[in-house]
């Protein structure tokens, strides 16, 4: 390996050990994809990220060249070279690192050919446009549409795109000037190399909903198990008291135990089962 | 409502409703007791389930629950 | 619940609910009365407003429960 | 409602309801036992299955204001 | 439950809910009492109104009322 | 309410929920574990079927849910 | 859910959910612990209001679901 790099000028030996320097300063080292981000945004990204994350934009065979260098498992990065790949180094876990990612994202309108990142959905409703050809362009795109008050107007929500599926020229068009930008812009990272192991998206993408509602559940379950096992905490102490309460006042009534704490609605339930049969009877 | 108080009173005690029970009944209370109306009770009831009746209407709670203990 | 309905049918003919009357009530069902339980009746109605507790009933809100057993 | 808890309590425990036991609960308790209401409590629940009873208390809501006065 | 039935019927007798009566209560009834499991109720009930807590499950039947008859 | 998690994660791990275990993992969590509630924890667990105690309905919401943890 | 209760128990008592507290309650329970999972916790927690979470469930105690692994 030594060989092999020995002879690289000097800028690039320089952008190497600028790496490796990296390498030992943050506690991972990721690959993203700059692809189809404009400049500015480029740079405000990195902006908002600068502190905790550094980028590294350099050219593919120099960053394959660093990992061969560095050996082990970012060797095992290699294959995860892109187009327009570029390093990320940070001190934050891949998880943390992909959410502030995520996070950065924004929406653009799609090329013709370009895979739907998520379902495409057209809703319902009114549109800007004057009656005219749109029309029947709406409708080769398997959009119905027809004319209300003088506009155009879309009748039912459609999904025009599956996720996953490419967007066709027409598509591109009408979504165009329907004004749905679906094709996500920003950094996306390929995989995170953190702790001698490697992070893909697949495992980095969390849904925080799910685990909001795992917490609730949990604290449900705990809920249960502390009422029903009348295990009294704090927290459930009002609730077991609650429900022996209910449950005495229950018996006291289905029992017909004249006691004065549910006579009144013994007489209650009396007058309800009279009132009932009379209704029948008269 | 007597009467249907007096007809619950005996198909809770698992007695036949019928008009001498009623009557009975009714009487014991000090109720003076019309003939006609214990007979046209008898005659209404008939067919009637009057446990489904009353389960229904037990099914019901009453809201305002406010006896305290 | 023969007991409370014997109290309400005195209640609604309009004869004190006591010991008495409401044994009498029993009786004439043909039912074997349980001192204690009309004793603890009348205990338990001591105080209580019948016509009150009636008129809740009437008025019931009837509270439609969402919860599960 | 005392009377009930003792109840519940020996229920729970799965000790029989009789008047002993609830005597000498509520005596625990260093309450002055009514003995007629201890026999009024046993006869109530004679033949009453608590948990069912409980259960159809709590599964009690339902909406069904069938029946207005 | 049969811990929090003490606890009730000890409140509902107006005597303070401690260990000791606790205990004695539960033992009256025949159940081989756990100790810890009296400290840990005693120590749940820390701070909280009983009373509140009773006439809150008592009022509250359960949700949303719907018609009235 | 620590302890009730400590046993769920037990037991959502397989692992039979008993003094020394849930001791552990309180102490892991940096609990200064207090050995009686503990116990209560075991004894009242004794006998219930885990699985169905936390998914059954914990009776009907307290208006009080915001009591403090 | 080991890893929710695990994070749960933290909270409840009052301790910061990090990747070692989480590690160190979930292995005391004979748990093998999947490092990328604790992360992903973490990393997921980090935006989620746990307080919430709880008081809302508080006020709902539902029926809740079979853990789901």
């Amino acid at each position: 390996m030594a060989v092999y790099t020995r002879h690289l000028p000097q800028w690039k030996r320089d952008e190497i050990e600028a790496v490796k320097k990296n390498v030992e300063e943050y506690g991972l080292v990721g690959l993203i994809d700059t692809y189809g981000i404009p400049a500015t945004q480029f740079q405000q990204i990195r902006r908002n990220l600068r502190g905790t994350t550094e980028i590294k934009v350099m050219r593919n065979t120099l960053i394959e060249h660093a990992f061969t260098e560095l050996g082990g498992h970012f060797e095992e990065l290699k294959e995860h070279i892109t187009g327009h790949s570029a390093l990320i180094f940070t001190n934050d876990n891949p998880f943390r690192l992909f959410k502030a990612l995520e996070q950065t994202k924004t929406k653009r309108t799609a090329k013709a050919g370009e895979i739907a990142p998520e379902d495409i959905v057209v809703a319902k409703g009114p549109t800007s446009f004057r009656p005219g050809p749109i029309v029947s362009e709406l409708q080769q795109a398997g959009i119905p549409a027809t004319i209300e008050s003088g506009k155009v107007k879309i009748r039912e929500t459609k999904t025009i795109v599956k996720a996953g599926e490419p967007i066709d020229r027409k598509q591109v068009g009408i979504l165009a000037k329907l004004g749905v930008a679906p094709m996500d812009v920003g950094i996306s990272l390929h995989v995170a190399l953190y702790q001698d192991q490697l992070y893909l998206p697949d495992v980095l993408g969390i849904d925080e909903t799910e685990y909001y509602n795992k917490l609730v559940l949990a604290v449900q379950q705990a809920f249960n198990l502390s009422v029903n096992a009348a295990y009294p905490t704090a927290f459930t102490i009002e609730t077991i008291i609650g429900k022996a309460v209910r449950d005495a006042r229950g018996l006291g009534i289905e029992a017909a135990i004249y006691e004065k704490a549910v006579i009144d609605d013994i007489i209650s339930k009396a007058y309800r089962q009279m009132n009932t049969i009379k209704a029948l009877v008269e | 409502m007597e009467y249907i108080y007096a007809a619950l009173l005996l198909h809770s005690a698992e007695k036949p409703i019928e008009e001498e029970s009623v009557q009975a009944v009714l009487s014991a209370a000090g109720i003076a007791v019309n003939e006609s109306r214990v007979k046209a009770l008898i005659a209404a009831l008939d067919g009637v389930d009057v446990e489904e009746a009353i389960s229904k209407a037990a099914a019901a709670p009453v809201a305002a629950a406010a006896a305290a203990p």
